[in-house]
């Protein structure tokens, strides 16, 4: 079975085998692994890699899927290699477009500090979000103008509801 | 007058705080619950947990008739009101007071006297602790805080008269920064205490925090147990704590506990409390403010002297006289807490509300869990974001230091993000265990920290795609009986894969 | 010659205790299993892991040239044998002596003059440290020990002169019951320690069990860290040990940590080992035994004396000089262990292997919870019964007891039958608070302890049937797809029900 | 919605019915309860009665479940009142009758002391299983004779094996 895992703009091709006594062989480019893996509790993966004992949480984060291990955190995505090859000949950007600013968490809209028309720089603050008794700013990622915006103040957003369109 | 049965006006881990100190002691034990907190540990814990109102804290967990008739209903004799919410809100000791309730915490006046910034520092500045110069009252309007910030220079601090942990403190460079950061602080702080008072004072430029811990019981006995640093702060909101200060050595604890307990006998304090102090590069110190209630980072100090500073509030209360002198607090190796948040240091320290899919806290010697959380838990997006706060002891500082890093390693959070990431490499900095401490510790390591680098890079696309193929292997299998299904909720998970 | 990289050799919760100290003095651990193990958490918390073996111990943990060899093979350069297992088997330590590797424990020389009971019997006798009269050397045939019984008289104890925590003990009250004592008691032995060995003594009638903690390096140094109480016991097996004991004050303390120190020196012995006595009702204390390695209740002596014995066992076997003398050793407080075994005190103590489908352990405030386990884990009934050891530290043997009270009020286990309940009702007795202590204390006391009385049946025949009607209403409920099933397995459960 | 819970040897019987507000009315024998109940981990449940807290484990452990609740615990079968009914109509006992010594756990055999003929009485010892490194003696609980032996020392079996039946 191949997959295309994609991490840090990165595509990796990984060839994955299970064997008879529950041990796996993967293939990932050019270097194959020996790995024995268990699901030890939930979303929490032992794995033993020529003898390196390692310990893996796998939590699933809208399409890609979130690993810490050993301390660190890698966002992955993971495709069958089908799948893959035809979404990308097809050319459609997997997630959302840069142009709409979507709620990052539930909370409040506490000021919108922007009206449609308006011309922003990058790092121009945008709105404020508040949320857990904090007051996140969300800041313009680059130069635009605002086509529209979607709340106002003392709203409640979910996260992923679009705040602002920009053109 | 003992205590029979007693209220935590509180949630998460300093609920539960309580309760266990409650339960050590006796004493029963009644936790409240907005709508969102049915489901909280402290509410598991609890003897008795009664509904009080709505998720957002103004309409539950700040509402002083609501938990005084709660309180009242449930037969309760005492109340614990925690920290934060109106732990140091004299009209909730007060309305205690009436209703024939003991406090948990200093009697009305004495919070007055000290709860209040403003009012402190005027005491204070009677007493002759050195203070940072500012304004001594809370600002009337904007142009008085112009006025005064010329005065006495740029940078200026704003501050909460009600404050605690940070919530409506701003830094002001320059006058132009000034008509925001009022705005904001005075938001913050409107919606932290139900108060909106700002005060102003100089900043001192990369400070120490270092606080004294005090206890004063009914009879008049005060004793201090020694020194908390707290410099390691991410907007004024502590993220690290040790005791004791690698700075501080006895004769500086002598001078800065003395200073602590004049404060608090002048003011009549009585139960827990913490002068906190700024710290200047030459090791003079000012007088910062007084909590007057229980601190986060008290585990720090009880794991050092052995006192358990609840036990010791539950005593003070019920007016049991101290039984001990200065002379009987003794300090033995040092602790560290970290305090762990569901935030995403490398995401803007975004809060990450959701469920915990996954936990496995660290254990094993002196390691101390002090947990609001469970597995299976779904944090609330109404409140702060500590969801447990993990303390370590050790023969020395470097024998907390390392134990801490072991620790933090161990500590599994699933499902939700937190700041373990961060705080392990901060602990693992060099600035860190040569002590280079100071408030803008974290903001000068900060470049130093990256969220990862590549070396378990292939471990986890193997991890990624194992999970993904077990994945598509489950959904070709057979569906289950409704009895399987049923029965994998109601006995647990088959965790199989490899069984 | 430090060390860089250690090999664990053993299983379960003494592993991971062992692993976690080296973590924190920044060496590299490998870990082995059986086939059992393979998802044991000694095996997930190791930087290495190999297998080593079938299930069986004798196939796998008891190996001695597997062990070498994987230890060679990791290019580790030491090996902590644990307890149990090969922790006293002189054989082990010359082999990886042998074989390059520094054993973290006594040399073969002074496990022989010690580990053995009837070759320790012989020191102690030469040392003039009083002993229960009895056989010095292993008995040779039946003959012998019905010779030597009546000679003492009964009722005698038979010991394996290997043994450890009780295995292969066996008290005879006549001589009609010597054959069969004798067959399982070797046979128990034999399984055990690999030698069916036993010696007799006479059985002193209600002692308590009082041991001592001795530290000695290879410099010459040794010092004692006071004694551990472990007189609650079933079948020689311990369940509760506390330090201090309430039984000795400074004085005998003093006298029963010089004869063990005496006997220490004598035997060159060094790294960790405790000396074992019985103390009579007249507390005199008479030599019973000594094991040469670190003991299940090792932390009670950690939390009060704030010495890591792991720790100083590396320090040791590096050959680091102690760094302290006798008069640094001080003692604060009191600590308290149980042990969380998965048996069923109210089913004839019967082993309840199985999967943990719940887990939460106790925490807060001075409680530390060594534990071999996680939620998810399939406990194997191959080896001995532990799951974890509960302890807690209080100010004085008051305050850990009420803290141990709720501590094991706290600790969850669902799926496998533990006997945490037992141990609740134990640590709540009258007789537990008044220190009446004697190895026949679970005796006298299991009487008045019932498995449980009506007070919360009607709560749980509510939760039985809202569990049924729910298990019900889910399996009326249309069944999930594909993809809703498979993410469930990998998103973690839907603990839904009211969600 | 009605059910009988058995426990110890006691029947009740309980009615119970879901409220809209995630809350459930039960009737056990003439009392009523009003319960908030929450199922906040896995086999462990939150309960709120009268403003009183209780966490109880609830576990199956064949046919019976065992509920864990202020540190006492309850063996409890709960069947729907129909099917109660029919059964004990029926008259059949439920779990295995007491003619036959079962496995308790799974272990090896490491001795067995009676052979079939054999007159006992009750506590004498039938047969040694070992599991977990320790011996348990599986003893007479009442005088009989065995009938027949169905394994021998050495042998593996697993829970709920018949070891020996008795007449």
């Amino acid at each position: 079975m191949k997959y295309v895992a994609t991490v840090g703009g990165q595509e990796h091709v990984v060839d994955v085998a299970a064997r008879a006594d529950g041990r796996y062989r993967l293939v990932v480019g050019d270097r194959e692994w020996d790995v024995d893996a268990r699901l030890t509790a939930q979303g929490i993966y032992s794995l033993l890699i020529d003898g390196i004992s390692h310990v893996a949480d796998v939590v699933d984060a809208d399409g890609a899927c979130l690993v810490d291990v050993g301390g660190e955190t890698y966002a992955i995505t993971v495709e069958e290699q089908t799948r893959h090859i035809i979404r990308t000949r097809g050319g459609a950007a997997p997630g959302g477009s840069g142009q709409t600013l979507r709620a990052p968490l539930p909370g409040k809209i506490s000021r919108v500090a922007v009206r449609s028309g308006d011309a922003v720089k990058a790092g121009d603050t945008l709105l404020v979000i508040e949320a857990m008794k904090m007051e996140n700013e969300l800041r313009a990622g680059a130069a635009g103008t605002v086509l529209d915006v979607r709340v106002q103040a003392g709203q409640a957003v979910n996260a992923g509801d679009v705040l602002i369109v920009m053109g | 007058m003992t205590i029979a049965k007693l209220l935590v006006a509180n949630r998460g881990e300093i609920a539960v705080r309580v309760i266990r100190a409650c339960r050590e002691q006796g004493i029963a034990t009644v936790a409240v619950f907005s709508e969102a907190d049915r489901e909280a540990l402290h509410v598991q814990m609890a003897d008795e947990a009664y509904a009080i109102g709505a998720a957002p804290a103004a309409d539950s967990y700040l509402v002083i008739d609501r938990l005084i008739e709660v309180a009242r209903a449930s037969g309760a004799d005492a109340v614990h009101p925690g920290y934060g919410f109106l732990s140091e809100n004299p009209r909730f000791a007060e309305a205690c007071a009436h209703a024939g309730l003991t406090f948990v915490g200093p009697p009305a006046a004495a919070m007055r006297a000290l709860g209040s910034k403003t009012a402190a520092r005027n005491l204070a500045r009677q007493m002759g602790v050195s203070m940072v110069p500012g304004t001594v009252d809370a600002l009337t309007g904007d142009e008085a805080a112009v006025r005064t910030a010329r005065e006495i220079g740029y940078p200026v601090m704003l501050k909460a008269a009600m404050g605690g942990g940070g919530k409506g403190m701003r830094l002001v460079r320059q006058e132009s920064e000034m008509a925001e950061a009022l705005r904001s602080a005075r938001a913050e702080a409107g919606a932290a205490f139900g108060d909106t008072a700002v005060y102003l004072e100089r900043a001192v430029v990369e400070p120490r925090h270092v606080e004294i811990q005090v206890l004063a019981d009914a009879h008049g006995n005060v004793v201090h147990l020694g020194e908390r640093e707290c410099s390691i702060q991410r907007r004024h909101q502590k993220l690290i704590e040790e005791c004791p200060s690698p700075l501080v050595d006895p004769a500086m604890r002598q001078r800065m506990g003395e200073a602590a307990c004049r404060l608090a006998k002048a003011a009549r304090y009585v139960n827990a409390g913490t002068v906190e102090f700024l710290v200047d590069a030459d090791r003079n110190f000012y007088f910062l403010e007084v909590n007057a209630r229980l601190q986060v980072e008290h585990p720090v100090t009880e794991m050092v002297t052995g006192i358990d500073l609840v036990r010791e509030q539950l005593r003070i209360a019920a007016g049991e006289p101290l039984g001990y002198g200065q002379a009987d607090v003794t300090w033995r190796g040092a602790a560290i807490e970290c305090r762990i948040n569901a935030e995403d240091p490398f995401a803007g320290w975004l809060p990450s509300p959701g469920t915990i899919t996954g936990l496995r806290a660290a254990s094993g010697p002196w390691v101390r869990d002090d947990s609001g959380v469970y597995e299976g838990y779904t944090v609330p997006r109404f409140y702060d974001t500590m969801l447990a706060k993990l303390i370590v002891w050790g023969a020395d500082r470097a024998a907390a230091t390392a134990r801490m890093r072991r620790a933090l390693a161990e500590y599994t959070v699933v499902g939700v993000r937190t700041t373990i990431p961060l705080l392990a490499r901060i602990v693992a900095h060099p600035d860190f265990a040569a002590a280079r401490l100071s408030t803008a510790f974290l903001e000068r390591v900060l470049p130093d920290i990256h969220a990862n680098d590549a070396r378990f890079e292939a471990v986890a696309i193997i991890a990624a795609v194992l999970a993904e193929y077990e994945h598509g292997r489950r959904a070709a299998l057979p569906q289950p009986s409704n009895d399987g299904a049923s029965d994998a909720w109601r006995r647990g998970p088959r965790t199989g894969w490899s069984r």
